[in-house]
């Protein structure tokens, strides 16, 4: 007999002890469910690599963000005060600060750079997080429960990145198409860009990823030497966003 | 003593009520019979105790006044503290009602070396009174919504702040914790505190177990044990429309839990519970301080045996004469 | 000072702790120093009271009619259809404790039935055990007691062991008045002849000559004659003092201490300089030649049966209102209950101050005004010369009587004037002043000598904040506007502070007060030479 | 001064408030009758026994959202044996298709407010959206 099973007759039979408590019975309900499929959390270290020559995003192409909006029921609440982002594009002195010189490339010089939330090694918005609403899974991708969020903003303070956004207002009336399969957020509650863990858990790439029709951006996991992520890596030389802050992005720009 | 009695009391009443929600024939009793007839006894003994101090006049009027009173113009009277209008009467009775003002007031006093007498502030006791009476006052209310379909806004309204944090499901509330917390305090401090221990009746005791056991009940189902509360809103609304039924889902915990409620509001009409209509009627508190500007009448008043002036002057006539004073008669 | 009292290092090594056995037991030993003598034959005769005889509190029989059990339960029963703040305090109380350290008698004696609810309880577990029916169902258990002779002591020695100073009624969140209880419990005493002769005398005395005292009318007028014929000495000028003048237009009514006590005298020459200053129209009496009332402290009617003369007198005489002089009780009376008792008066007039015009509105009904706010209006309106510095060798704190102070609520007028007549003035720490005033430990009737020891412990607090202010700002007088404090305070500071002297506030106001045509004043009306003078000589 | 209005006037209004249930319930025409919610008629198993989820469901469905967001497990091995997706739209919704017949008859009977669909999106009313 399972103990799933003993606790439901227990349940049904009345009977029940003062030390059973709620705790208990949710941990003993969580020993019926298994890891999902596919490598274990352990050794899996999701990054991301761009090339901002790719891109073709100065052509006027916002697939990425769109697709991103789209499955993330993420809204648009036009006021650019107010605006949720989770992928978004800002110019190259902007999004390498300091490490722009008279002599930058042209190419680079105005050419947009896609950004998003960096899923730090060192993540400072964990740190600060009171609730543990922000926090960093095995597999290196910085996660957010929106259950526990209490709209503290403690991490976009924290964020030197500004990969996180406050919802000012109720999304829902925002947001053109609701996607059932994924939560909207309501009013007072942080969000950012999570590698679209929820694609990942179901064996899929990220939608941005797959949206990009230049290949651009290449995601895998850096703890598998033969991936692409390790290749390219190893064959170009790649710049990350304000390395002197110790914050360790796993987000890698090729140059 | 009086509190390990009216523990066991309390405990022996819980047991009896768990017993009897499990059997058979006495779920009637205790899911029917004794609600209707602990609420009838509250209602009935509740307003025999009202008119019992209605029926006693207050011959006098006798205000505590905690404040200046209005006297000269220009001088700044404590409206509040010592009323002279029935307004301010009001709003000191709302203070005192609403936010216990006088037991704010409290401070304790202790005798040093020297001799020294030295005062300190001591809120606890109004803190943990009014957090239990505000929790109780806001618990009684969201537990309307078991006796009241389709349910009031305000009862939903009140159900969401309590439970503001939404923490775990079905939601921690607030005053769940508070009620809790203060009434262990009330108890501790009745243990703790010699002077407050030695004075502590079996009754007083007996009051703060059956409330622990009320709320504690409350918390074990909400939280840990929880019953069909569907069932458990089918037999409230039963009871409140006079068509009652006991369903099966309900038993155990959720009879002790109506068994103390019972047990509790039956023994308010017979009990310093009153006190929560007596505050309304406290003469120190309910009266404005203008004795000397609108005379109060003293309904029973009678004539009594006084020593006259002419009595007195003929009393002392001869010395009064003597001194030269004027007289009525020479 | 009683020569059997303990020294003050004795007297304040206080023990909180409860006794082991239960506050349910009620014996109670008859200490000397603890009590009050019991009331002698004759002044409960006089009153016409039951159950004259000869008999003291330490007896083993207390010779109590055969029937007495009765005629308590008779008696509680009248008085809860009687009066709803004893019904209701009998029901309501919590025993949260809240009331228990704010009693002075507690604080100075750490006996548990000194806590004010523990007091009410004595009586509150015999209402319980006769007139509720959990009460007579579960006796004890629901907190009832069995109505016993030892019980009967119980409740004298602890209702004469309360001052009706209304302190723990400020505390309660209910207003339970512990003094409403212990007015109660004296009644019922009463109606077996259980009283004490502090009480009694002065209540036959002032039923038979108008005072407490047992002054006679001449006595009465020998006394003024000689104030005036002192105030002559002191300022030169003869001031005249109208003893039952009709038609003048304002009764005076002082606490006959004022005219017989010190250091009361010195606020009665101060009475007579201000209305001489002024030239107000009025008139004492001998007949109505007492404010205080021990009525009070006996039963409601005695409190009918000796305020009644008041109005009585004002009305003989046909005079316009009546003014108040610096008393407690007499004002807890005046104030609260006169009216009510032998009112209304509707032969007088609302009170008018004839100097300034000011209407007193808030004595409208009653046409009795307080002395404190007929001083402070005149001040106010600049009617007064005044030389604050004659009052400079005085550094000054003031207490406020209970029954002025949470009886009234009498507390920005005494200080307005004090301030307006001298430059030295210290309140005590704000828990013991105004409406958390401590009493003196003697009122009610318990300033007796027999009783020392006990007023000595329910002075404690007092003492204690009078010391923090001497020892703070070199505090070397304490005024304060009640007659039993007058009497009672200076022992009370000679036994736990040393070096302060107690006085009224028109006695301040006389040493201030620059008369017309007064000769050079160079000493106050203690005799004591004024402090700047002597600075001005030095110089 | 007797204050018997005043003192009776309250009790009267005390006595009114404190059995106002009674006439609410009589002007709503209430009965004791419970709320009827419309079961799957498709499916027959839940994931867990039916007098488990009328009185634990939030339990078992907070231990899901715990599991899937913060632990990364996503399947549920049901007491049965037969395995779930711990999704609440995906998985419970897919039997009990419509949200007002089900969750909420129960939940507005029981005076329940769970937060679930301030961000979880009820199909019907993603229908609704888009017109």
């Amino acid at each position: 007999m399972s103990i799933d099973r003993r606790k439901f007759l227990g349940v049904a039979a009345g009977a029940s002890a003062l030390v059973l408590a709620g705790k208990a019975s949710v941990d003993a309900l969580a020993i019926g469910s298994q890891p999902k499929q596919g490598g274990t959390l352990a050794n899996t270290r999701w990054a991301m690599v761009i090339d901002p020559s790719k891109c073709l995003k100065d052509k006027g192409c916002t697939a990425c963000i769109a697709a991103c909006d789209k499955v993330h029921n993420i809204p648009d609440f036009k006021n650019p005060k107010h605006a949720v982002k989770w992928i978004w594009k800002e110019p190259f002195k902007d999004a390498f600060p300091g490490q722009e010189d008279e002599y930058t490339t042209e190419q680079y010089k105005d050419k947009p750079f896609i950004l998003m939330c960096n899923h730090c090694n060192n993540p400072p918005c964990v740190r600060v997080c009171p609730t543990q609403a922000t926090f960093r899974r095995e597999d290196g991708i910085v996660m957010m429960d929106w259950h526990r969020c209490i709209g503290c903003r403690y991490c976009m303070a924290a964020c030197p990145y500004g990969s996180r956004s406050f919802n000012w207002l109720d999304p829902r009336p925002h947001i053109a198409h609701l996607d059932t399969d994924f939560p909207t957020r309501t009013k007072g509650v942080v969000e950012k860009c999570t590698f679209c863990e929820e694609r990942l858990a179901r064996g899929e790439g990220p939608a941005c990823v797959e949206a990009c029709e230049a290949k651009a951006m290449v995601f895998g996991n850096l703890d598998d030497p033969d991936s692409e992520v390790r290749q390219l890596l190893k064959a170009r030389f790649s710049i990350r966003r304000n390395p002197e802050l110790g914050t360790q992005p796993e987000i890698y720009y090729l140059v | 003593m009086n509190a390990l009695l009216s523990l066991i009391v309390v405990l022996v009443l819980g047991a009896l009520a768990y017993v009897g929600g499990s059997v058979e024939g006495l779920r009637t009793l205790f899911g029917v019979i004794i609600p209707y007839a602990a609420i009838l006894t509250f209602l009935v003994g509740v307003a025999y105790r009202v008119v019992r101090w209605a029926l006693s006049p207050v011959p006098f009027r006798i205000t505590t006044t905690c404040g200046q009173q209005k006297s000269l113009p220009w001088m700044k009277a404590g409206y509040l503290e010592s009323p002279y209008t029935t307004l301010g009467v009001t709003l000191r009775m709302a203070l005192e009602v609403l936010l216990f003002r006088s037991l704010f007031r409290n401070t304790k006093a202790e005798l040093r070396s020297g001799p020294q007498l030295v005062y300190g502030e001591n809120k606890y006791l109004w803190l943990a009174a009014l957090a239990f009476h505000w929790s109780f006052l806001i618990i009684f209310l969201r537990h309307l919504r078991f006796f009241m379909q389709p349910v009031p806004a305000f009862v939903n309204l009140l159900s969401d702040a309590d439970g503001f944090f939404q923490i775990g499901a079905p939601v921690l509330y607030l005053t769940d914790v508070f009620i809790l917390a203060a009434l262990g305090y009330l108890l501790w401090r009745r243990f703790r505190d010699p002077q407050v221990r030695y004075i502590s009746l079996f009754t007083d005791y007996f009051a703060l177990f059956l409330l622990i056991g009320l709320a504690g009940s409350g918390v074990l189902m909400r939280y840990f044990f929880r019953p069909d509360i569907v069932a458990v809103k089918e037999l409230a609304l039963g009871l409140v429309t006079f068509t009652p039924a006991v369903p099966v889902q309900v038993g155990g915990l959720f009879f002790v839990h109506l068994f103390l409620l019972s047990l509790l509001i039956a023994y308010f009409p017979f009990s310093k519970l009153m006190h929560f209509a007596g505050v309304f009627l406290s003469p120190t508190r309910n009266l404005a301080n203008n004795n000397r500007a609108k005379r109060h009448v003293n309904p029973w008043d009678y004539p009594v045996k006084v020593h006259t002036y002419a009595e007195w002057e003929e009393e002392f006539h001869d010395k009064i004469k003597a001194a030269g004073l004027p007289m009525e008669k020479e | 000072m009683a020569e059997h009292t303990p020294k003050p290092e004795e007297l304040s090594k206080v023990d909180y702790h409860p006794p082991k056995k239960g506050w349910m037991d009620p014996h109670v030993e008859f200490r000397k120093g603890t009590f009050c003598y019991s009331a002698l034959a004759k002044n409960i005769e006089y009153l016409g009271m039951p159950n004259p005889r000869e008999w003291q509190p330490f007896d083993a029989d207390w010779k109590l009619p055969p029937n007495w059990k009765q005629i308590i339960l008779d008696g509680m029963k009248e008085r809860l259809e009687k009066y709803r703040s004893f019904r209701l305090f009998m029901d309501i109380c919590v025993r949260c404790g809240a009331c228990a350290d704010k009693c002075h008698f507690y604080v100075g004696s750490g006996d548990p039935k000194n806590m004010p609810v523990l007091r009410a309880e004595l009586i509150r577990s015999i209402y319980r055990r006769y007139f509720t029916p959990a009460g007579k169902m579960f006796g004890p258990l629901a907190g009832g007691r069995e109505l016993t002779e030892e019980v009967i002591k119980e409740w004298f020695y602890y209702f004469y062991q309360c001052t009706e100073c209304r302190r723990c009624s400020v505390f309660c969140p209910y207003g339970i008045d512990q003094a409403e209880i212990t007015i109660i419990g004296r009644e019922l005493l009463n109606l077996i002849g259980c009283n004490i002769n502090w009480v009694m005398e002065p209540a036959a005395n002032c039923f038979r000559t108008g005072n407490h005292l047992g002054i006679q009318p001449h006595g009465f007028k020998d006394s003024i004659d000689f104030a005036v014929d002192e105030l002559e000495e002191i300022t030169g000028i003869r001031v005249e003092a109208p003893i039952m003048k009709k038609g003048a237009e304002v009764l005076f009514i002082m606490p006959s201490a004022d005219y017989f006590a010190s250091p009361h005298y010195y606020t009665l020459l101060g009475y007579l300089m201000l209305f001489h200053e002024i030239g107000l129209d009025y008139t004492m009496s001998a007949f109505a030649g007492e404010g205080g009332n021990f009525g009070l402290f006996t039963s409601h009617e005695m409190m009918k049966r000796l305020n009644a003369k008041i109005y009585e007198e004002a009305k003989r005489l046909k005079v316009k209102w009546i003014l108040g002089g610096e008393c407690g009780h007499m004002w807890r009376v005046a104030h609260q209950y006169m009216n009510t008792l032998n009112g209304p008066p509707d032969f007088l007039e609302v009170p008018v101050s004839p100097i300034t015009g000011t209407r007193f509105e808030n004595a409208k009904s009653t046409k009795m005004t307080h002395i404190m706010e007929f001083t402070a209006d005149l001040i106010h309106n600049g009617k007064l010369k005044l030389d604050k510095s004659r009052n400079d060798h005085w550094k000054v704190t003031h207490h406020d009587p209970c029954n002025v102070a949470r009886g009234m609520g009498l507390l920005e007028e005494p200080r307005y004037v004090i301030n307006g007549v001298c430059n030295h003035f210290y309140d005590m720490p704000e828990n013991t002043i105004r409406e958390q005033t401590f009493c003196c430990g003697s009122g009610a009737g318990l300033g007796t000598d027999e009783n020392m020891e006990m007023r000595m412990r329910g002075g404690l607090p007092r003492g204690n904040a009078v010391k923090y202010v001497k020892e703070k700002h070199g505090v070397n007088l304490l005024t304060t506007i009640c007659a039993i404090d007058k009497a009672t305070l200076p022992a009370v500071v000679d036994y736990w502070v040393g070096g302060v002297e107690v006085g009224g506030i028109h006695e301040l106001v006389g040493n201030a007060l620059v008369m017309k045509g007064e000769k050079e004043r160079t000493a106050d009306l203690r005799g004591t030479p004024f402090a700047a003078k002597e600075v001005k000589a030095h110089a | 001064m007797r204050d018997k209005g005043l003192i009776f006037a309250g009790l009267v209004f005390f006595l009114v408030l404190i059995t106002f249930p009674v006439w609410y319930d009589l002007a709503a025409g209430t009965t004791s009758k419970g709320p009827d919610p419309k079961l799957p008629t498709a499916e027959k198993d839940c994931v867990a026994p039916v007098e488990y989820m009328r009185t634990s469901h939030m339990d078992l469905l907070l231990s899901w959202r715990d599991q899937v967001v913060r632990q990364d497990r996503l399947t549920y091995k049901a007491f049965d044996g037969k395995t779930y997706d711990m999704r609440l739209t995906g998985t419970c919704l897919k039997c009990h298709t419509n949200k007002e017949e089900f969750c909420d008859r129960c939940h507005a009977y029981a005076g329940v407010a769970p937060y679930c669909w301030e961000c979880h999106i009820d199909p019907a009313l993603a229908q609704r959206s888009r017109g």
